[in-house]
């Protein structure tokens, strides 16, 4: 009963590793494909990026205080409403 | 009169057990760890405050009704439910409570339909638990809005990362074992149960609990509480064994800019990950899928709102009811059991191995790739998503103080989602196709 | 052209009851109150919208499917069921209704089948009852939210007030009795009817839908307007007995400046709160379990989006489907009963008396304390949070133009959400464990 | 060893079969289209996405617990389920599936024991589609949260525009007839499926699966792709019909300027409109009240905080499940058939019709009104909210510059919503008082 | 067999369009009627409208930089939270 | 049997009352021993109270426009997105 427990641990741990690891590595492999088929097919600048990079420079260009106003404003704007 | 002695009888005080006390303790110090340590706040505080409910004495409200009236119930329905189960009025409250649910379905409904009609209810507690988690939603829909925050940039920048959260999940499968070990000393786990501790070294909240609910869901309390306290304390356990197994010349290595990655692959990468984990591993299809539809919603950017509800009101909400679900699992007669000892003990030992691996698994690839990986991202490979990547760049800094690796370990750390939610679809797979171990 | 004739039979007008058409009237009437009077809209919106629903003729939005199909259905189907019932096909809908669903579950199963397979379902508003209410979960999802709005401060700064919101709760109690009382006058209401009735002097509807859930389903459509409409009349109920109650002298007392209360304080407060609970009241602990969650987790401050989320998205989606709900207990069948105007002659008298206690028990406190307290605090002991505590500073005001009441008054304001929520466990206790009356 | 062969068995490969290859390819399309042509992306992003889900070979993620045993389970469930049935082992998954949970209740119990002892449970998808679509809860709700996003004043400046979204209606009809016509080339379309058929015409998305999970649930995802794939073409399908119908004088007519509508209108309308329904349609109610108590909620005013939730997190997260149930529905078995093509292609007539048959309306109606319709916002009448309205407005505007015909198409746009749902209020009254066709 | 189908089809367009024109033609008269009513009973200038007028000017108002700046100020205000 | 239903609501009102006054009686004890148990082993000045002060003045800080214009901006950012 033991023996069986252990083999059946033993074959989780086996197969399971292999399952994962043969997994991410398809996983790679898919990834390196599609990321040339789509540089090779549509070539892209960096434009695709803009929104993200704005967004980000945009909440970070805001500084503490601003931010502390908005946040406040949008707190007040919930507080407005009286309790459910 | 007999009011008053019916109001003392039901008061708390008159049902107290000292398990209950211990726990209300244990609960009571993880809302002290989440609120003033910062251990993982947003579950361990439903997580504590749920287990606190769960505890107080004669509420029941971890219960279901036919439970309830077991052992909260007065004496005239425990002996009627006794003898519904054909046993004796002085049978433990346990085994008929077996007895009545896992018997016949129409033992079952019987039981039901008296204890209904005698006026008790499922506890709220057991009522979420039953909607959140035995029904599976609440973890997968954390998942929805975890892949809607998760940017795979990074991981698709450097795709060959995803090997570092592979190997993290060493630390799964060395636990089953080890799981197993301690039964020779007399700790009896199940291969299930095994299986389900195992998860911990996975380093995700919502993969543990469904892999929990589905394999031992009277262990879900205690490896829950393992899984999130070991993520909270990844920067302690991490950095030693990080240190012990690189040089410094290693940590200090300054891995080359990450390209920037078209909006493009960032949303085909969701569906060629589903359809890869569908040819493969369908048990890893709900928690993946799920995981895909998130991030695909975040990344096609043609549907924001859902998107931002996935990462906001909806996953706050099913956080709040999925921690107290969890703590209903806290029940003393479920949580004070040497097993937990156990799972706590094997639990850090699956972070500790799971981060060796990762770290070693790096150093194994600086063999053969030319553009070297600093190590120190390969402990990323376990998620516990940002901490672990957090951690990596920690040390990056401290060998090197130009070496920011905070982007480059954000791959690794995703992979290391994906690689626990695999890892959990093969245990399902395998274990729920074993004969009962 | 037998065809414009079911059609012709299937239409609102063809089925139209006098009785429908006075529910109409008076959610009209509630719609208005609430819209144009600003009467606790939030609630009372949602409640008219869904008794108008529920009053539609044989759309049936409130009925189970068997009952829409007995009340609403062909006639084959109703003969089917009587016949199932075994009962005369010109038995009254009710008594067929009855006999099918409260006696033998497999009775019941049959019934839901037939009537499933000749394709009628639940009604909309039935489903939001089952679901929201009937499972006890809206009202402690909607306590979870309060909590997490609720600001303890006040109360924590001046402890003893606690004791303002315990007198206001002898209104509930008083009324209790005045509903046994017109048992004298014809109406027969069962202890659990009134005490379900006497709740709605707690002044606060989330525990007065709990509470007659749980014990007078039937009347719950009656209690929860009542308690509502009268929240919104504060304004009008109190003044004159508070100003009757006291003298000029008493209603300017300026009361000593509140100390600031720590975080700490703050954070530990719902702990305690709740382990008191739990010792005493069993009962209770669903509600003030939720209120403290909420509330916990608005002050530990390492949870703000679950916080958030509680105080917003959370208690909204429910405020919906709960005031949705209780609509569906406005059907004429059930609101046109001379007990519903003995509910709301008797909902008045209760918070008369609740406000009239909490005056008196602050004058009889300033017989002890040396810190005087202004009395018509007192009355915001009832809680209707805000509005009571409102209504003491604007008298406050009229009789010192220095004396600002408000945040002196939300202590005992708060501590009615407690004491009526106390009330509630011990009716339940209580009631549950007697013999039905 | 056997371990690795149960592992190979357990993969999606093994299980792959053509139907659910060809289904993942039009799901990619449908995901393609709303993503990267902007087709109603918040619906078919979901849509397509459970499409994915639903065809992943064995996951069973869109099957409940005894269909998933039957298709993806081990031959001795197999076995055991076709023996509970009372048939051959060799019997079809299929027939064993209906004789199972279509036959006496019992037999549907032991079955469901049966399997969940064995480890078998409803696939996620399977949850979604029953708690969101079958309860009939979720269209509902979006509609809740469409009519907090609807002015109804351009329509309330201009009611007889109504008259205009009634006659769009004509589409809905006119291919429940083409429906029927198609059985003469071999496509049985049941009544109650031409009926769901027809509602495509309706141009309205809830409504569409509303009526389609009542009436015919196995066409529900054709018909729910049609819906919405044609509602994103509307500008495609619509002009060409306009300008064939009429003349560039017509084109040029410019309506007389709106009234400003007052408040009080807006407030009364939706329960003015609620009130004719109940008198009318009951069927009808739970969609227009659920639309009116939307409106009624942001009109009021004072329930701003609702009304924002209803708009937002309500039905976002509402759309999100509504989106992957309707994807449950394009399993291949369900898909895969040469009704789907039939459904499509009527779906597109039902379309032209309907916006023919408002254009014609307006023409007609300028035979009698003093103020002149320009017949361009007659299309607008089939609804597809604001789409048709926004293509009424550009075809107005290339037939005279000036020409701003945005604000008078919203009253037939919203006009066609009311209207579609009555149809649909209809429809369900007279299918399911039929002897089954 | 057919036959039925078709005339049940044939009733569903007469009586299915018929209720839909007979509703929408009494609600047509409904709200002309309502309209009548409060018109004549409460005769309301614009100011009814403000609120909607201000929401609109205001929204057009601010400048799209400053709604970026906001949106970004929104968006990290939620994104400043660790992931639940 | 009136009899007993007015003994069981006299019962309800002395055990209920009784119940109610014994609980809030010991909340105020716990709370006192509590404030007290706090204030001496962590004395601590206002500080604590500092972010909800802080949170109120900034909301008093912004004057309506401001917080008209980012409601607006906030209902705008919901707006933009077509109907789900
Ligand atoms: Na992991
Ligand atoms: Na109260
Ligand atoms: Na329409």
């Amino acid at each position: 009963m033991q023996a069986t427990l252990l083999e059946q641990a033993f074959d989780l741990l086996i197969f399971g590793m292999g399952t994962v690891f043969v997994f991410l590595t398809l996983l790679v492999f898919a990834v390196n494909l599609m990321s040339r088929f789509i540089q090779s097919f549509f070539p892209e600048p960096v434009i695709e990026e803009a929104p993200v990079a704005t967004r980000k420079t945009a909440s970070d260009a805001i500084d503490p205080t601003t931010l502390a106003v908005i946040q406040a404003a949008i707190r007040q704007h919930r507080d407005k409403q009286s309790r459910g | 009169m007999d009011t008053l002695l019916r109001l003392w009888q039901s008061t708390g005080i008159y049902h107290m057990q000292s398990g209950q006390m211990i726990m209300i303790g244990i609960c009571l110090l993880l809302l002290f760890l989440a609120i003033r340590k910062g251990f993982e706040p947003m579950l361990l505080v439903p997580i504590g405050f749920g287990g606190l409910l769960a505890n107080l004495p004669a509420a029941g409200l971890a219960f279901s009704a036919i439970e309830h009236a077991l052992v909260n119930g007065t004496p005239e329905i425990g002996a009627t439910l006794a003898q519904l189960a054909g046993l004796g009025t002085d049978t433990a409250d346990a085994t008929i409570y077996k007895t009545l649910t896992q018997g016949e379905p129409e033992l079952h409904q019987a039981a039901l339909h008296t204890v209904q009609t005698a006026g008790y209810n499922d506890g709220m507690l057991y009522t979420f638990y039953k909607v959140a988690i035995a029904s599976g939603i609440a973890p997968l829909v954390i998942f929805i809005g975890v892949g809607a925050m998760t940017d795979f940039g990074p991981l698709l920048a450097n795709p060959k990362t995803l090997l570092l959260g592979a190997a993290a999940q060493f630390g799964i499968f060395a636990t089953v074992m080890g799981a197993v070990g301690l039964s020779y000393f007399g700790m009896d786990f199940t291969i299930a149960e095994a299986a389900a501790i195992g998860i911990i070294g996975g380093a995700d909240g919502p993969t543990a609990i469904y892999v929990a609910s589905k394999l031992a869901p009277d262990l879900l309390g205690a490896i829950a509480v393992a899984a999130y306290s070991y993520m909270a304390l990844v920067p302690l356990i991490q950095p030693p064994i990080m240190r012990a197994l690189t040089t410094q010349a290693e940590r200090g290595i300054v891995m080359q800019q990450l390209r920037t990655v078209s909006k493009r692959e960032k949303i085909i990468f969701p569906i060629v990950m589903l359809a890869l984990v569908g040819l493969i591993l369908p048990d890893a299809t709900p928690l993946l899928g799920a995981f895909c539809l998130g991030n695909l919603m975040r990344e096609s950017g043609v549907v924001d709102r859902l998107s931002d509800t996935a990462q906001n009101a909806l996953i706050n909400i099913t956080t709040i009811f999925l921690g107290l679900a969890v703590g209903s699992k806290l029940a003393a007669d479920k949580f004070l059991d040497p097993k937990t000892l156990g799972i706590l003990a094997l639990g850090i030992v699956a972070f500790g191995i799971g981060t060796a691996a990762g770290v070693l698994m790096a150093k194994a690839m600086n063999l053969f790739c030319k553009h070297k990986i600093n190590p120190l991202i390969g402990s990323a490979g376990v998620s516990a998503v940002p901490m672990a990547a957090r951690v990596s760049n920690k040390l990056g800094l401290q060998a090197n103080p130009q070496n920011y690796l905070l982007m480059h370990a954000m791959g690794p750390n995703v992979a290391g989602v994906i690689g626990s939610a695999i890892a959990a679809g093969v245990m399902i797979t395998i274990v729920s196709n074993l004969p009962a171990g």
